[in-house]
């Protein structure tokens, strides 16, 4: 599969699974991957045996299987959704200390994580809404987007209200500063780096038209 | 030394008001419900609480917090569908609120068990969690200046306790045992089986005796 | 990537002058042997070493230092009864020598693999280690302020790997593998045994395989 | 047995296997101990088995037994010293970040060490004579003077030049600074603290004939 330079890539969005399906085919055979919880977990369900991936989950777990039905559930055996989930042959156990060293040491090759916001150097906004009654909650957000090698976020390009969510600056509360590597939406795939943001992709519009949609210059991916 | 108590109440019962209480668990997985429940029996109040959660539900930790036992939550994730005891008391200002991202809780808590003074991470740089923390720039990144964070007691789940108070856990039920145990003055474990020493594989213990002070085992 | 090596001196064939190399052991407990002397054979130098001690008799480490191959070693106890090749080039002047209390050299390659950019540490403060470093008073002790030793490459041994690239160990021959491996950007580990995927114990697994790069098995 | 007040309680100076011995009754029963390599070694050949004693060597394990002897010598168990020896029932191995996290975070009762010199503020010098053709080690020295709870230093009082190696201050490098709570010698136990320099019990010597030979203040005990 070889992937042309900003090119319109499907004649229309991309829905969640759709979306799902093309990071889990972008994910390097053999690598070390987290999985936030929500959308990315959807990916799982797209990754196939032949590329080797071997899922954390922070709460302590290498080797992650998938979510655990009927005789499988075990209180003890869950993931950071509190999930129960299954183990994979060649899984490990950790303390948390230890599991979160895998993420801050920069162990993990990739994290998937949604958004609220990302900007477009990187700054990624995905725990808290800042607003003035929100009680916050960040878990392991921070960790992950600081630690693992690559950050790609997936998310709708635009808000309920149609309002772009890959930003010049970030308005909502940051999670971590200039992380993010890639920008999956059901509109587009971008590339966050030092030459800006690329497009690497777009469904069911052209680059004009996204540019029409998004506040930052967006220029035609040269490689991806 | 090393004390096998005779039930939940008797191992919590050193505990003081103003204590601070570590309490392991990720969800329900390493919970030490009856050692909570214990906690709440006893009485002791105007406690700082080290969970990853700020209670579920209508049990345990949750319950603590609503019955005002509770002066400050340090955790990373209070908020969730059913966090509804401490959301209340939240809002009405009565628990204060440390809010550390998971990975620094749980490195601040292995550096209080480890001896470390405070440490440098990248975590939380250029965040509203790092506001008014020492930041400086090593390894060409920004890093956030963290302190440990000890207690006065520990209450854990293991699976297995050997005589001298070696630990095996379970599953993800490990999470934060391992490291309470090593940053509290006091670690009080409820385990599922107590077996002589030597019956656990000395390459396979999780949690060394050390760091234990009193077992009790819970049905 | 996890690659199973053919031989040992395949498994350090990437090893570049001028790297920083971790070689695991404690007295000849977890010392790679076999892959010290493939990296002798491979011709690498301008090495800095960090090692507990520097090189014992005229074998492995004790060589490679002899041969003019090691340009700095960083470690806590290079003077041994057998350490005279160390000695001969510490002398002349032709190896430098950075000295570590063995806590702060573990609690420093653990630092490089979990993400810390520097810790404080009360070991070492008010002595001639201290001098020239920053220290300040924390929980009210005097501390000192170190830095992660990250490395290019780590060569450790364990006693079974499965291949997803975890690892055990063998009692005390532990000792700095698990946080050599997390150090290291690339790490090779000879083994005396390699099982399916399956065959260890998710509870036992010491090193996850997230942190193997090369795997080699010895006779 | 009680202790009494900074008496004389042997005629002649204590040998080394009675100053063990004499440490070894000291240790409270159920103790977590670390002994230093050299003379401390010693004290393990008298530990009780009623006292419930656990050794920590710092290569990484807790519970270790005896020296290995014949059929018991295994090159992957060794010591500190890097001696073969035996585990006990309940050991449990580490790694050393790990092993000396159990030191340096204040865990161990008591480690028990020789020394060059030990200052009457509880300044321990015993790593390094300072000479200039000297190759310094140091080893995990620093980590037990400063990380237990109490620190024992066993030595003789005088060097064989006749010098007392308890000071006023230490001329040697310093291993750990006000971290020794009490000195076994030969010729007395000495206890000290913010108190100053306490002598609790004196061997072949009187309290007077002591202080002759001792370059600080001491006094008797007032309890032990």
């Amino acid at each position: 599969m070889s992937i042309q330079t900003g090119i319109q890539t499907s004649r229309t969005p991309l829905g969640r699974d759709d979306l799902a399906r093309l990071v889990a085919r972008d994910i390097q055979a053999g690598s070390f991957v987290n999985l936030g919880i929500g959308q990315p977990t959807l990916v799982s369900n797209y990754l196939k045996p032949e590329q080797n991936i071997t899922l954390h989950t922070e709460n302590g777990m290498l080797g992650m299987g998938p979510v655990a039905t009927g005789d499988q559930i075990d209180g003890d055996l869950i993931n950071a959704g509190k999930i129960p989930v299954t183990e994979l042959p060649g899984a490990s156990y950790f303390h948390h200390a230890d599991s979160f060293a895998i993420m801050r040491g920069g162990h993990l090759d990739i994290c998937v994580l949604g958004a609220f916001q990302v900007s477009a150097t990187g700054d990624l906004a995905n725990w808290h809404t800042g607003g003035p009654d929100a009680i916050p909650a960040v878990g392991g957000a921070m960790d992950l987007a600081t630690g693992a090698k690559d950050v790609f976020v997936m998310m709708t390009l635009l808000t309920r209200e149609g309002v772009s969510k890959l930003v010049g600056t970030c308005t909502y509360p940051l999670t971590g500063v200039g992380c993010v590597t890639r920008i999956y939406t059901d509109k587009a795939v971008f590339l966050t780096g030092p030459g800006g943001v690329q497009v690497r992709e777009t469904f069911g519009c052209t680059l004009d038209e996204l540019q029409d949609l998004v506040p930052v210059p967006l220029t035609a991916a040269t490689g991806a | 030394m090393l004390n096998f108590a005779d039930s939940v109440g008797e191992a919590v019962a050193g505990i003081k008001d103003g204590s601070t209480v570590m309490i392991g668990g990720f969800g329900n997985a390493g919970q030490p419900f009856e050692l909570i429940d214990a906690l709440l029996d006893c009485g002791a109040t105007g406690l700082t609480v080290v969970n990853n959660n700020a209670g579920q539900g209508d049990q345990g930790l949750a319950l603590l917090i609503k019955e005002g036992r509770v002066k400050k939550m340090i955790c990373s994730f209070p908020r969730q569908s059913d966090s509804w005891h401490f959301d209340a008391k939240f809002r009405a200002g009565e628990v204060e609120l440390e809010l550390v991202p998971q990975g620094n809780l749980a490195e601040r808590i292995r550096a209080a068990g480890a001896g470390i003074g405070g440490f440098f991470t990248p975590t939380g740089y250029g965040t509203m969690l790092a506001e008014g923390k020492e930041t400086r720039i090593l390894d060409g990144r920004g890093q956030v200046f963290e302190t440990p964070i000890h207690a006065d007691v520990a209450l854990i789940k293991a699976l297995t306790a050997d005589t001298k108070g070696n630990l095996v856990y379970r599953k993800t039920a490990r999470n934060f045992g391992p490291i309470m145990a090593a940053a509290a003055k006091h670690t009080v474990v409820q385990v599922s089986g107590i077996v002589p020493a030597g019956s656990l594989d000395p390459e396979n213990v999780v949690t060394p005796g050390i760091y234990v002070n009193s077992i009790v085992k819970v049905a």
